[in-house]
């Protein structure tokens, strides 16, 4: 530790018995707890903290907090860190960044001398020919990106989340916000109070005895209310439609950060203010600072920045800092009071300033240009909430101007006064917030449960007492140009050449310059720059323009946002069976499924000459009840129902109103207003939307009861010559074909588990019985499966070898062999489609697609060379090169040892013997011809029946 | 996140709903012709102003509801039931 | 109207010396009582339009009305990637004509648009998907644009940060590889197109707004502005997600709902990540800027909105899925949100020819893609102003179809905006 | 400074309830509103939605099994409801749910029934989320509550 550190401050909130060491670009530095980066080191003689982004200029504090655009560091894998707001912990390693070979040493710096030539956007301009060298450009520009690095090893950390229904929450923690939190709690809401700092007070930690006695008070009253919640170290990054705020926590044990979303009932925004720089000459010279950071590195930190020092000084901060230099034993060369016309007119240096030229002409020796020249609102929340605020001249800021009903706020980014006014509207603000928030909270505990309908009431916010505003001259740029955005160099040059080429919209001019892109979004420097970019184009006054703030109000890490990894994943009761046999994961939507266990081919042969079983637990399934359910199923599906027996089941399709197909599935009755759907596994939730919205919206008169019983079945389709047999050896249901004939239900016990039911349904082109069990007891009835087949050589079957089997057999699958174009007619399955019944959805396009008969047609292929299997979405080509149709599906079949397809193709090539052309990927074309029927297998379904 | 008010749940956040939007009267499908019928399947106001739509509690009582929204400032002045007394 | 100086590495030097300030990009005019063509929009659409008349057909009695400033809309909002690797035939010819314009363009506008070709790639993450990309591989091979699908070890080799290993939920399976696919600086567009028809006599009429279009016995006549009217045959609706309300002012119904579709930027880090990279599933985008930013895109927000506010739940579910993606980037700094709003169709495609009222045209219904159609939406707009007709490239996205029910195929392709 | 939110490990016990024979009945319990649960003499019924019951106990007439459609787990403690807020929106304060209440909600994406059925003065929720999402919404829970010392 060095010289810099000073005596004991009242304020200060560094602990001295406990030391710190951590590591500065590579040499190791001591500081206390409490210390942020930045304080740390300049109490060690460190002034240069970053270079800049363009001209590589050196750059040392300007504002000493989170948004100081200088203090950008690294800390160990994480990039971009704000030194003047991070804590330093013990073993700490901090870089510079930017600074490419060194802070000292800098080959680019030289931008400095051509940076006459990098007006705005020269890249625009040039770069341009010979064409063949972009490329080569391209890198140049790039290596000019500026910030930290990541690492692909970075441990990305833990975060969370959480939700919050505070009454009222508090952005800013100074005096106004902490006497509004305690009005509020004692008005009866409850209150989150939100602190960007570690502690709570804002500018009063850093002023005087007064100050401190006040503080310490309200810190007092915030503790002794239960009702109010602190978070100190946090920021509220958003506020969006609805009153939905997000906060990021930041001093937790346990997470790195913690995202709060918040339904807030009335927010109060008690931000403060931001102190403004100056722009002249040189005034982004390292140790050239704002009144505010000199205050904060001397009172919080007992930091010395500098030994001889030159004030200008516009306001009561100014005058503060003056007094605060002196305790701390610096030497004051010249105060240049604003008030009475001084101003600055230069800073020169080299590395650090080390004089000034004021605005009557005198030079000044100084290694320390301290400026008091304004205050910005950082009105971000505002904006957000839809507040456009208005400048007012005499305070030389702008202040909000139309608040919604939902937010207010108080304090100095309202109005100027002493503490003690402060403190005053604070309280009257947090009253009025407490009065809006429990009406709307009594207005919502009033709408659950309620009836039909709900208006919204119009509350009537009572008004808050006006804050004045001390006056302040308008600051911002000196006769001299400076820089405007520190994070972007961007100089007041800059911003008037940009107006004169025509960028004279302020928008324009932003993007064109990047005026206010940068880290910092331009918090500190946007008034200046509106200013500046006015002065250019001679219209535009501050009166007549705001800009618009986006979320975030501060940077949020990605981790922080994405919160802990929460990914909804389903499993079958018998997934543990599958998983300990080793099967492959196949993921389906939400659903993980086995693929299979290492052979398909073998699982597809014992399903076709002995018996397999297959999980198919994710298959929907829904319960459908009541005297009207044949007349639903008679709307939302194509075919007809009014003939289906108690026992029977039925295929059906559905389509969309635009005739493009839904979903399909069987359906069965179970009693005389019973129904069982299903549907397939990814359509499982828009089919049961999809019926509910027809009985709600059209038939709400009908006597329908849905409920979706997915997941109260575990599902297993025994398939294969042997399934009746293996079937019969376990339940109490008569299999015989007279009694349960294909197509047909029974429900009964099966290994001893009831409630099951059975149908007898064929989508492998096997004799087949599909089991559903109540699901706690699917592993069971799936292991008695397995023990009861051994003898007849019963092999497990995954989703792989049931895609084979099927397409064997020519079903199509929904989403695959059809496409979001695809209508009812071509699929094999016309049949279903009847026209003549007086309505169903989909029905007119339905009509018009038969009667245009141009439609695409899915057909069975077969390639002109068995072993030849062409990939899924191959094209099928004209030999003019026009696309004629593609294949949806294609497997090598095990049963017939030779290349199988299903594909669309146009209605002329839908021919038996039609001979194609597919168009491979590696740009052959392979000839292949179309069959008769969708089956590769049994056409004629002798098996399933059997 | 907006809060929709739910008439039977109370205020929940909007990702519980589904947005389904402007909805127009289904003409009668016998009598219906190509240019009536796909009017009503994609024609819409697309109104920057209140308007009145419907949404599908999804994840709450799975109940239709008819919004009054502002689409520019996605303020909701008014919810109700679809499907009369049954709902 | 001010002489427009060639841009060059010389003319910036000499500026440099002389001090001496560049000329305007474009004037500000009075608004004339009569224009040949009135084009609503000032975004790459609207913009290219016009320099597309001026330079191919030599209409320059051009006028475009802007409510705003010039790329206020989805010009200036959007995430700039350009691409051709489209599902349908007559999708990938249209883009790929764009791609080719877009590589053309710095000579052609003598201004640097910043087109890095870095490469795009769509990751597949399941089955279907892997099925989706091999399609429109397919059809891309046979339009000829370098299209192909890669293995995860290839992901790997161009996208170091992607971590392939298995995930439980989102496994990278391959992926859509699209060499010409890439990045541009979208406002570098805009003023591109904007000082070159400029240059050639069209008006361009910043903080101007429409108010309405005169109709008269089915033929437009004139249109009505905040200064005041102009007298016109010739309209074309270039106003993306406030085109409902433009068609509106001529009787004219759209099959289109205005959704917001938001992206965000990171704070700059050093060059990382070359590719272009997306996922569909994961219903996100994203790319490196020379700037070092990473900019991020998802698909278009839940429910339809003329709000450019922005949601948290747009942030929290992308953060989600770019760490899911690169869970190396957890610690890299969102810094700003934004909205654009867009005018999306029923099958995806684009709306771009006449309409019932004479005199009225649409480019609109571009949905996500709007900007990389930029270029080929005015080329072709021009053409078809100029001939009465609209092209080859074009018939296939008129309004008519959605009555005739021949709908483009694009939305078999449409999980995700990019 | 988090001072609102108890957290100790004394303070959150997690019960997996699946078994528990559970029914959806379409009448007989008119006088449960939606929103509300209550004692019967079937045992406990609550709605989240009119003409729509579910009953924990013996099978009312007519009435579907859900016994194996949903799973249940009870969570009890002082730190039960910050527990579940951290990954439900749910507003759980004694003013919108208090002891009794009933709701159908998203629970870390899943959607989920809650009843608050406090056990003598302790804070008690039943969660019953649909059983193929059973151990997925257990990790869930395990891993949020490891901040509160909660463990299998």
């Amino acid at each position: 530790m060095s010289g810099y550190r000073i005596d004991h401050r009242p304020g200060e909130v560094i602990d001295r018995s406990r030391e710190v060491a951590f590591d500065w670009n590579g040499d190791s530095y001591r500081g206390y707890m409490g210390d942020t980066i930045v304080s740390a080191l300049t109490a060690s003689g460190v002034r240069v903290f970053s270079r800049s982004y363009k001209y590589h200029r050196p750059r040392g504090i300007l504002t000493a907090t989170y948004h100081d655009p200088n203090l950008m560091v690294q800390v160990g894998d994480d990039p971009n860190v704000r030194g003047g707001h991070r804590r330093i912990e013990d073993g700490m390693q901090v870089m510079p960044q930017n600074a490419w070979p060194s802070l000292d040493f800098d080959v680019k710096a030289t931008n400095r001398l051509v940076g006459r030539f990098l007006s705005p956007g020269f890249y625009y301009k040039t770069f341009m020919a010979p064409r063949r060298l972009w490329p080569a450009y391209q890198m140049v520009l790039s290596r000019f990106a500026a910030g930290g690095t990541v690492d692909p090893q970075t441990d990305p950390g833990r975060f969370d989340h959480r939700y919050a229904h505070p009454d009222v929450l508090i952005a800013g923690a100074g005096p106004a916000g902490m006497s509004a939190a305690i009005a509020a709690a004692e008005a009866g809401a409850s209150v989150i109070l939100v602190e960007e700092e570690p502690q709570l007070g804002g500018h009063l930690r850093y002023g005087g005895t007064e100050d401190l006695t006040a503080l310490s008070d309200l810190i007092d009253g915030v503790h002794s209310h239960d009702a109010i919640e602190v978070m100190t170290d946090s920021v509220v990054t958003g506020r969006y439609d609805h009153n939905w705020v997000s906060v990021v926590q930041r001093d937790l044990p346990g997470v790195s950060e913690r995202l709060v979303k918040a339904r807030v009932k009335c927010l109060v925004v008690a931000v403060g203010t931001l102190e403004r720089p100056y722009v002249f000459k040189g005034n982004d010279l390292p140790g050239v600072m704002l009144s505010t950071a000199v205050r904060r590195l001397i009172n919080l930190f007992a930091v010395r920045p500098g030994e001889r020092a030159v004030v200008l000084s516009a306001n009561s901060s100014g005058d503060a800092v003056v007094a605060d230099l002196e305790r701390a034993g610096v030497e004051i060369a010249a105060v240049i009071d604003a008030r009475t016309g001084g101003s600055v007119h230069e800073a020169t240096g080299a590395k650090e300033v080390s004089s000034v030229l004021d605005s009557r002409g005198n030079r000044i020796e100084a290694d320390l240009l301290v400026t008091a020249t304004g205050w910005t609102s950082p009105t971000a929340l505002l904006n957000m909430a839809g507040d456009r605020p208005t400048y007012v001249p005499e305070a030389a800021r702008y202040v909000p101007n139309d608040l919604p009903e939902e937010v207010l706020a108080t304090g100095g980014m309202v109005g100027d006064g002493s503490t003690d006014l402060l403190i005053a509207h604070g309280a009257a603000t947090g009253t009025e917030a407490a009065r809006r928030a429990l009406t709307v909270k009594a207005f919502w505990q009033s709408v659950a449960p309620a009836g039909r309908r709900i208006e919204m009431p119009k509350a009537t916010p009572a008004g808050v007492p006006e804050l004045d505003h001390e006056p302040h001259p308008e600051m911002f740029r000196s006769s001299t140009h400076g820089i405007v955005d520190f994070s972007e160099d961007v100089t007041s040059k800059d911003l008037i050449s940009a107006a004169k080429e025509g960028y004279d919209s302020l928008e324009l001019a932003k993007r064109y310059t990047t005026v206010g892109m940068g880290p910092v979004q331009g918090k500190v420097e946007a008034v200046n720059a509106l200013a500046i970019h006015g002065e250019a184009t001679g219209s535009s006054l501050l009166e007549s323009v705001t800009t618009t703030w986006r979320p975030p109000y501060a940077p949020v890490r990605l981790g922080t946002l994405a919160g802990r990894k929460y990914e909804p994943v389903r499993y079958s009761s018998i997934q543990p069976w599958h998983e300990a046999r080793g099967a492959k994961r196949l993921v389906a939507g939400q659903w993980i499924r086995p693929d299979h266990y290492g052979d398909p081919s073998g699982e597809v042969r014992a399903v076709r000459e002995k018996v397999g079983i297959i999980d198919v637990s994710p298959i929907g399934k829904i319960d459908l009840r009541g005297r009207d359910v044949t007349r639903l199923l008679e709307l939302v599906y194509v075919n007809k129902w009014s003939k289906l027996d108690v026992g029977r089941v039925r295929y059906g399709i559905m389509c969309a109103e635009d005739g493009v197909i839904l979903d399909d599935g069987v359906t069965g009755r179970l009693g005389e207003n019973h129904y069982m759907m299903s549907t397939t596994s990814g359509g499982a939730g828009t089919v049961w939307n999809w019926l509910d919205e027809w009985l709600q919206t059209g038939h709400p008169e009908w006597d329908v009861k849905l409920t979706a019983v997915t997941d109260g079945y575990a599902s297993i389709n025994v398939a294969g010559p042997q399934s009746r047999e293996l079937v019969r050896r376990l339940t109490d249901i008569d299999l015989d074909p007279d009694v349960f004939p294909y197509m047909g239900v029974h429900t009964g016990t099966v290994a001893g588990i009831d409630d099951c039911f059975v149908w007898r349904i064929g989508f492998t082109g096997e004799l087949s019985y599909e089991i559903h069990i109540p699901s706690f007891h699917g592993l069971q009835v799936w292991e008695a499966l397995l023990e009861a087949g051994e003898d007849l050589g019963v092999r497990p079957f995954g989703v792989e070898a049931q895609r084979i089997l099927r397409l064997e057999k020519g079903h199509f699958i929904v989403g695959q062999d059809t496409d979001g174009l695809s209508q009812g007619f071509g699929f094999g399955v016309d049949w279903a489609i009847k026209l003549d019944k007086p309505d169903f959805v989909g029905k007119p396009e339905l009509d018009w697609q038969a009667e245009r008969n141009d439609h695409p047609h899915l057909v069975a292929i077969q390639t002109e060379d068995p072993r030849l299997v062409p990939v899924e979405s191959c094209q099928i080509v004209a030999t003019d090169g026009a696309i004629q149709g593609r294949i949806t599906s294609s497997r090598m079949s095990p049963t017939l040892g030779r290349s199988i397809c299903l594909g669309q193709v146009d209605p002329e090539l839908a021919r038996a013997g039609q001979l194609i052309q597919i168009r491979l990927p590696n740009g052959k074309s392979a000839p292949a011809r179309v069959l008769t029927d969708h089956a590769h297998y049994d056409p004629e379904g002798a098996r399933v029946r059997g | 996140m907006l809060v929709i008010l739910c008439p039977h749940c109370g205020p929940r956040n909007s990702d519980e709903f589904t947005f389904q939007g402007e909805v127009r009267p289904r003409p009668d499908v016998n009598g219906t012709d190509p240019g009536e019928w796909r009017r009503y399947l994609y024609l819409r106001e697309n109104l920057a102003d209140w308007v009145s739509e419907r949404w599908f509690h999804v994840s709450g009582c799975r109940r239709y509801l008819m919004l009054e929204r502002h689409t520019v400032t996605n303020e909701i002045r008014d919810v109700e039931l679809v499907g009369g007394e049954q709902a | 109207m001010s002489k427009t100086p060639r841009f060059s590495a010389w003319n910036l030097f000499r500026q440099g010396i002389s001090r001496s300030p560049w000329p305007r990009m474009w004037d500000h005019h009075d608004l004339e009582s009569s224009y040949d063509v009135v084009i609503v929009g000032g975004g790459v659409h609207g913009l290219a339009t016009a320099y597309y008349l001026a330079r191919n057909h030599g209409i320059t009695n051009v006028a475009v009305v802007e409510k705003s400033y010039i790329g206020s809309g989805g010009s200036g909002r959007n995430t700039a990637i350009v691409r051709s690797n489209y599902l349908t035939p007559e999708g990938s010819r249209f883009y790929d004509r764009s791609v080719k314009l877009y590589e053309g363009l710095a000579d052609d506008l003598n201004f640097n648009v910043m087109f890095e070709q870095r490469g795009h790639m769509t990751l597949a993450h399941s089955d279907s998907s892997l099925r989706t990309m091999r399609w429109r591989a397919e059809v891309n091979k046979l339009e000829g644009i370098d299209s192909s699908v890669i293995s995860p070890e290839a992901i790997k080799d161009l996208a170091p940060f992607l971590d392939i290993t298995d995930h439980p939920r989102y496994p990278i399976l391959g992926a859509l590889w699209h060499p010409p696919g890439g990045i541009i600086r979208h406002d570098a567009v805009v003023w591109g197109y904007a000082r070159a028809a400029h240059a050639m006599g069209a008006h361009i009429h910043q903080e101007t707004e429409f108010t309405g279009i005169n109709v008269a016995d089915g033929k437009v006549t004139g249109v009505e502005t905040t200064r005041g009217p102009i007298a016109t045959e010739t309209v074309i609706n270039c106003t993306a997600g406030w085109a409902s309300l433009v068609a509106a002012m001529a009787g004219i119904r759209l099959p289109i709902v205005t959704r917001p579709l938001q992206a965000a930027v990171t704070e700059p880090v050093r060059q990382f990540l070359h590719p272009v990279i997306v996922s569909g599933s994961l219903h996100t985008y994203v790319s490196q800027t020379a700037r070092g930013e990473l900019v991020f895109g998802a698909s278009v927000d839940p429910f339809a909105s003329y709000s450019t506010r922005g949601s948290l739940e747009f942030t929290t579910g992308l953060a989600t899925h770019v760490v899911e993606l690169m869970p190396a980037i957890a610690n890299m700094r969102l810094l700003r949100q934004w909205a654009g709003l867009c005018d999306m169709t029923p099958d995806f495609g684009p709306i771009i020819g006449p309409t019932p009222v004479d005199g009225f045209f649409v480019d609109v219904g571009w949905g996500t893609y709007g900007f990389k159609a930029g270029p080929v939406a005015g080329e072709a707009v021009a053409g078809m102003i100029a001939t009465g007709r609209p092209g080859e490239l074009i018939a296939p996205f008129g309004l008519d179809r959605f009555e005739s029910g021949t709908l483009t195929a694009e939305k078999g392709a449409a999980a995700v905006g990019h | 400074m988090t001072r609102r939110e108890p957290a100790s490990v004394a303070e959150l016990a997690l019960t997996d309830l699946s078994l528990t024979p559970k029914w959806r009945a379409f009448a007989g319990y008119e006088a449960v509103g939606p929103g509300t649960s209550q004692r019967t003499k079937d045992g406990l019924v609550w709605s989240v939605t009119p003409g729509e019951w579910t009953v924990l106990g013996d099978r009312p007439d007519g009435a579907v099994d859900l016994t194996h459609v949903r799973a249940m787990f009870r969570l009890s403690g002082a730190a039960a409801a910050t527990l579940i807020n951290r990954v439900c929106a749910l507003d759980l304060g004694d003013g919108m749910f208090p002891d009794g209440a009933a709701a159908r909600t998203l629970f870390a994406g899943v959607v989920t029934e809650i009843v608050r059925e406090d056990e003598n003065g302790t804070p008690s929720y039943l969660l019953l989320p649909s059983s193929s999402f059973s151990t997925y919404i257990l990790d869930v829970i395990l891993d949020a509550g490891g901040e509160f010392g909660l463990a299998e």
